[in-house]
């Protein structure tokens, strides 16, 4: 039954800290089904037995009684004065990270999460970290406020511009937990998504000295779309010709494009490599300077695959 | 029954735009807050259409952004803050009291002509490119971010004195206008929740005023309190906010609870039980309401210190209400129940808002709210207290006091078939967001991930059930206008002050000046079956 | 107080006398209540401004010394001075009109509306100042060579407090003014002053709200 | 009637008052000029200054002396408020954990060293 309830509303437990939020979000689920079940009951069972119509025994009822009264002003007093302690306590233990805890640097912005490994390598929307070791990310945002939340963990943190606030965790196992922005941050605050890819202490090292690679074998075009949706491209650019943030890819490549200044230029290889690496150099006419640069972000490989991806949207 | 009452004594769209009869500015709030209730229920209504499948449905991410500011900015500030307060509070609060208006009528007008304005400003800002900052205006978004923002801003400044004067208003009538006789604790429940409300109406929107002053004076000058890059801070900004806006949901249930304490027991036919614990209970919530808005904030970067305080603050709110709750309760027991249309709202009421109010101690409690906050989970327990709560309590005060107001039965068997397809689809609607959130489907979401679905299907589906019964509900009552008048001065037998006078009351409400003998629950321990006015 | 008793005149008598009331007491007092109630409306108003004058002090202690000292404490003082003085007449207007003495509230009215008019005059002189060196709120903060960053949020806050005062000020004036009228119209007694009572009121308060700015602003030492 | 104060305060009361008013504005500015070490003491004393000469005001100028309760209740009630709300901020504002990437130092580093009131609370 419990396990049951777990199951039906709460995601899968990826840490030993979640397991304890979830032992009281239970415990206050009883409490709630309890104190419903009741109120509707003394309801129901009121209202069928002294209905108006009906000849009920009424006679002399009293209109107070302090014991009672008392009764249900205590009982409930003291039962939230336990939940309490008991949220405090959990939230006390996530809010101090262990001093020996694994620091990740955490930059949010519309609408793509950046980490920044101990090593200077780094990687967008996707965080890589070893498994049952505490990790402490120190994140910050670079435009409006952001919340880093990862459901499976039952963390989540607002991320602050101008001002450094931090998480920790601890995974249990090796696996993959989906990582969401929780705070409203504008039109791709839904898409601003991300993947904690917990690994093995051994496959993370390895993962990290290769410099984050693992997709050669991958064809070109192919790693283009799964980089279009891992560094968020999707947010702006639809490939179905309908205006985003951004214009659309769908058939870019090859014509001409209309620039805020006026002037116009061919959408070649160099004029993709530009707007991917300098958005802010060439505008296109009709859109807001905003997308982020990804000069230092994108191994040039993965510029190469984008421009091909982008380049078969026709 | 009386034919010259406040309705027909004058005539004209004039007489009633310069009236100074709390009677009629009561009729003109009602009727606009029913209009901006309409509005926002379209716009939820689009809502729950475009989150029908995930991505694109019918809207924009843009417009998405800006539909759901515009439900909760028009839901809380042009419907359910006035709602009560100045729609029905301000038409029945002179008549419990038997006085004849209420202390200052002029400010009382000028209040309704306040919120025309402002609604009018927040309506144009559609027009104007409409905002998309959510109905909370956090920075540095809202000082970032296109739109008509500062004329929102503007438009909630005014809003916020309109429900100011109608505070200053209400306070003033308790004190200095109640009838010979009328003690303070022979005040009906109502009055003691409305003063409740008062209070807070008046000591927290003026730092709602200030908030968005300093918002638009943020967009204007860049004045840097707010704006990290000028060395402000943003969190501050919530700080300001929640310390009206945390009140303001206790300005939105406590009239609500105001309007059970009265029907309950006049349905039940017994004295209400433990009225004076009920009375205090007001006004305990309406003190302590002022010490919990960090709880908005737990996750927000405000200090570990002050998030445990406001935590432990939280829950203390829990007691006085569930004390009321248990009082309406234990009024029903040994009564002699009839389940008219108000009372069938009433019992809506009690259940709802004890699930709304029990998820909130999920929100309250540090560990769970860290996973909850700013999922569909708050936005279940926001509505299951706002419209199970104030807005079911709202339509039970309609229907109690709707033959007052205008001297017109409705049809029972009608308000039953909207009640209950109220209650169906509200539940359809909303206990599906508790699993969505508790399940981590973030709020503000235009586009979500499709394991979630199915609930979000069902949840549309719901709120399609839930607006059919309103509509009927529309219906019943409007057509009941067109029919002429036949409500009794008292069809429900209550034994407060404003069924002692005609259906609609007259221009002065009360023929000569009554006075008050007893309490205003004493009814007769073993009722007599011949229930006043049930309809021939 | 309740509607029980009769007045001591018919209403004829009793012009002012709104219907709802029964007696000119309950009228007065309601009305007072009804004040008492706008006034803490305004304290909380100005309250926000205090918060994020404290905290923005908190995060940036250095800055707010070093701008403060752009302020001219004389002619803080002196505002200060002045609108102490206006606080005096105008409690003795409401006195005089207590006491039906209807040629001294004129007389009073007409002193505090004057130095009402030299407070916000001071005011200009302070203002023309500081645009001229460039000390302006926010973005418009245009002045060279400050010691230390952040001192334009010091000058935000100077105008934002100053500013919202000033225009109380010239609302108050506004009061008085039409209060003037009433006044020589003879239309106030011993037994109808309270609009005097109320204006009283209200402007004791924009009083006591610049016994606070000045310290906040002028004297940070 | 018995909105006036029952014990009608005279011309001469008032002028008192006002006498007091202007020494103390005197005092606050003198007192600004002097160092009683740390700062913060002159805030302390600016402000409980600016305090007496307001409830000054508030008791004669409006005079809550003589009032019926009532208003007093009502004008206290706001400044509670107002208190609540300025403490709670100062209070997040002062009890802020300065956190920093290990390499940088935090925007705030000033209490870097000091046991932040999370580690106080946990410890309790
Ligand atoms: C009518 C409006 C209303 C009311 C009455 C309440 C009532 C309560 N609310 Fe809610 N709340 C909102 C409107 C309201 N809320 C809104 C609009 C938001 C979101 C704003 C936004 O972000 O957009 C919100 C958000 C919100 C949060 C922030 C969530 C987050 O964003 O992370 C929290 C956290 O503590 C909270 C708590 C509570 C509590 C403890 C109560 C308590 O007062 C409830 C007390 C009632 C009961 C407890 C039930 C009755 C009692 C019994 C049945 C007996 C048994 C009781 C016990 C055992 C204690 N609410
Ligand atoms: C009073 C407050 C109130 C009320 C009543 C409602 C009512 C409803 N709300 Fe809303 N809602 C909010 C306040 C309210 N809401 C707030 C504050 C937010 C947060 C916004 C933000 O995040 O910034 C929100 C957000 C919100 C969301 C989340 C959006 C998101 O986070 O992405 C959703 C989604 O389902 C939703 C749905 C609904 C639905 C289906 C209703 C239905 O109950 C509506 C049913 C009503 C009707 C269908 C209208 C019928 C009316 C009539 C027929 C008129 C009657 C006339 C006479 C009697 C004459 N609301
Ligand atoms: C914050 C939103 C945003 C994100 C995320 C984004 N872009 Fe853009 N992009 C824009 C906008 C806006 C423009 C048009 C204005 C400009 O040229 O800067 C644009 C223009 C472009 C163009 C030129 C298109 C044309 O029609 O000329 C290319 C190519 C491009 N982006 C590629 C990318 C790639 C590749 C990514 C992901 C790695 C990406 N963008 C991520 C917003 C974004
Ligand atoms: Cu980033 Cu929402
Ligand atoms: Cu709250």
């Amino acid at each position: 039954m419990i396990t049951w309830l777990r199951e039906l509303l709460m995601p899968a437990a990826g840490t030993a800290y979640a397991r304890q939020v979830d032992d009281l979000f239970l415990f206050l689920t009883g409490l709630t089904l309890f104190f419903f079940l009741l109120i509707a009951g003394l309801t129901a069972w009121f209202v069928v037995r002294y209905r108006r119509a009906r000849g009920a025994a009424r006679g002399a009822a009293p209109s107070r009684h302090t014991a009672l009264e008392v009764a249900w002003s205590v009982i409930p007093l003291a039962l939230v004065i336990v939940i309490f302690f008991w949220g405090f306590h959990g939230y006390i233990n996530a809010a101090v990270p262990p001093a020996d805890a694994l620091e990740i640097k955490v930059t949010g912005r519309k609408w793509l999460w950046q980490f920044e490994y101990p090593n200077g390598l780094r990687t967008i929307n996707e965080l890589h970290v070893p498994v049952a070791k505490p990790v402490r990310l120190v994140m910050i945002s670079e435009d409006v406020i952001h919340s880093f939340y990862v459901p499976t963990f039952r963390i989540k943190q607002d991320v602050l511009p101008g001002k450094y606030t931090q998480l920790w965790f601890q995974a249990a196992e090796t696996g993959v937990h989906r990582l969401l922005c929780a705070e409203f941050c504008g039109t791709g605050h839904s898409d601003m998504l991300g993947a904690i890819h917990v690994q093995g202490a051994e496959e993370y090292s390895q993962w990290l000295e290769k410099g984050g690679e693992g997709a050669e074998a991958v064809p070109a075009a192919q790693l283009g779309r799964l980089l279009y949706a891992k560094y968020g491209c999707d947010a702006c650019h639809s490939l179905d010709g309908s205006r985003g943030e951004g214009p659309s890819f769908r058939g870019v490549f090859g014509r001409p494009v209309r620039l805020a200044d006026g002037r116009s230029v061919p959408a070649d290889e160099n004029y993709l490599r530009e707007s991917i690496l300098q958005p802010q150099a060439k505008v296109v006419a009709g859109f807001q300077p905003v997308m982020p640069t990804f000069q230092g972000l994108l191994r040039e490989r993965e510029i190469a695959a984008l421009i091909e991806f982008i380049k078969e949207q026709k | 029954m009386t034919d010259w009452n406040y309705l027909n004594e004058r005539r004209g769209l004039w007489s009633w735009l310069t009236t100074l009869d709390h009677k009629r500015i009561g009729v003109m709030y009602l009727w606009s807050t029913l209009l901006a209730f309409f509005l926002g229920g379209v716009f939820a209504m689009l809502i729950r259409l475009e989150l029908l499948t995930p991505g694109k449905t019918v809207m924009s991410a843009e417009t998405y952004n800006k539909m759901f500011t515009l439900h909760g900015a028009v839901m809380i500030f042009l419907f359910i803050i006035p709602s009560i307060p100045a729609a029905l509070g301000n038409f029945v609060l002179p008549l419990l009291l038997g006085a004849k208006d209420v202390a200052f009528p002029r400010l009382n007008l000028a209040s309704y002509y306040l919120y025309l304005a402002g609604a009018l400003m927040a309506l144009a800002s559609l027009a104007a490119g409409g905002i998309d900052t959510g109905w909370t205006f956090y920075t540095p978004y809202s000082t970032s971010t296109g739109g008509a923002v500062n004329l929102v801003t503007l438009a909630v400044f005014v809003l916020g004195f309109s429900s100011i004067f109608t505070g200053i208003n209400f306070i003033a009538t308790v004190h200095k206008l109640r009838a010979p006789g009328m003690s303070w604790f022979r005040m009906p429940l109502f009055v003691w929740g409305m003063y409740a409300t008062a209070v807070i109406q008046i000591l927290a929107t003026p730092v709602l005023g200030i908030t968005v002053l300093l918002l638009l004076m943020e967009r204007l000058l860049g004045i840097g309190i707010f704006d990290p890059k000028l060395g402000g801070d943003p969190v501050l900004f919530q700080h300001f906010f929640w310390f009206y806006s945390h009140p303001a949901v206790y300005i939105m249930i406590l009239p609500g609870m105001a309007i059970i304490s009265e029907v309950i027991p006049v349905f039940s036919r017994r004295p209400i039980f433990g009225y004076r614990a009920i009375a205090f209970s007001s006004v305990a919530i309406a003190g302590v309401s002022f010490l919990v808005w960090g709880h908005h904030m737990f996750v927000s970067g405000q200090s570990v210190l002050a998030s445990a305080i406001f935590s432990f603050l939280t829950f203390l709110v829990a007691i006085p209400s569930a004390v009321k709750v248990f009082n309406w309760v234990a009024t029903m027991y040994r009564g002699s129940i009839s389940l008219q249309a108000p009372m069938l709202y009433a019992i809506c009421f009690l259940l709802l808002f004890a699930i709304g109010g029990l998820t909130g101690l999920f929100l309250g409690a540090l560990a769970t709210d860290v996973h909850l906050h700013d999922t569909y989970f708050v936005v279940a327990h926001f509505h299951y207290v706002m419209m199970g709560g104030t807005v079911i309590a709202f339509l039970a005060g309609l229907h109690y006091w709707w033959p007052k107001m205008f001297g017109r039965m409705y049809s029972e068997r009608w308000s039953r078939v909207a009640a209950g397809l109220v209650f169906v689809g509200f539940n359809a609607t909303f206990l599906a967001q508790f699993v969505l959130g508790s399940r981590g489907m973030p709020r503000r979401y235009y586009n979500y991930l499709p394991e979630f679905q199915p609930l979000h299907i069902l949840s549309t589906v719901g709120s399609w059930t839930l607006a059919l019964g309103l509509l009927i509900m529309a219906g019943y009552l409007l057509a009941s206008l067109r029919r002429p008048p036949d409500a009794p001065p008292n069809p429900w037998g209550g034994l407060t002050l404003e069924w002692r006078t005609g259906s609609p009351p007259p221009v002065h409400n009360f023929e000569r000046t009554p006075r008050v003998e007893g309490g205003p629950y004493d009814f007769p321990l073993v009722p007599e079956e011949a229930a006043a006015g049930r309809r021939p | 107080m309740s509607l029980s008793g009769t007045t001591a005149e018919p209403r004829a008598e009793q012009p002012f006398l709104q219907h709802h009331f029964a007696l000119p007491e309950q009228q007065a007092e309601a009305s007072k209540i009804g004040m008492w109630l706008f006034l803490v409306t305004e304290i909380l108003l100005f309250g926000g401004l205090f918060a994020g004058y404290g905290v923005m002090r908190m995060l940036h202690a250095e800055a707010f010394h070093q701008a403060h000292a752009h302020l001219d404490r004389a002619l803080g003082a002196l505002n200060t001075v002045v609108l102490l003085v206006s606080s005096f007449t105008m409690a003795m207007a409401v006195h005089s009109a207590r006491r039906g003495e209807r040629r001294r509230v004129v007389l009073f009215l007409l002193l505090t509306l004057t130095l009402a008019g030299v407070f916000l005059g001071v005011k200009y002189v302070e203002y023309s100042h500081k645009f001229r060196d460039g000390l302006l709120p926010g973005r418009f903060y245009a002045h060279r060579g400050d010691a230390t960053p952040g001192q334009f949020m010091f000058f935000s806050f100077y105008f934002l407090m100053t500013g919202l005062h000033g225009l109380h000020v010239a609302a108050g004036m506004v009061v008085i003014g039409w209060l003037l009228r009433r006044a020589l119209r003879g239309e106030f007694s011993a037994r109808y002053y309270t609009p005097v009572d109320l204006a009283g009121l209200y402007w004791h308060l924009v009083d006591m709200i610049w016994i606070y700015l000045f310290p906040m602003l002028y004297l940070i030492s | 009637m018995s909105a006036t104060p029952q014990a009608e305060s005279g011309t001469r009361t008032y002028l008192c008052v006002l006498a007091v008013l202007l020494a103390l504005t005197a005092v606050t500015v003198l007192a600004a000029g002097v160092n009683f070490g740390a700062p913060s003491v002159n805030v302390v004393i600016a402000l409980a200054i600016a305090s007496l000469k307001g409830s000054l005001v508030a008791l004669y100028f409006m005079h809550l002396r003589h009032e019926r309760p009532m208003n007093a209740v009502i004008f206290l009630t706001g400044l509670a408020m107002l208190a609540i709300f300025l403490m709670f901020c100062f209070l997040d504002t002062a009890s802020r954990e300065p956190v920093a990437p290990s390499a940088a130092p935090a925007p705030q580093a000033a209490g870097g060293a000091r046991p932040t009131s999370a580690r106080i609370l946990r410890a309790s």
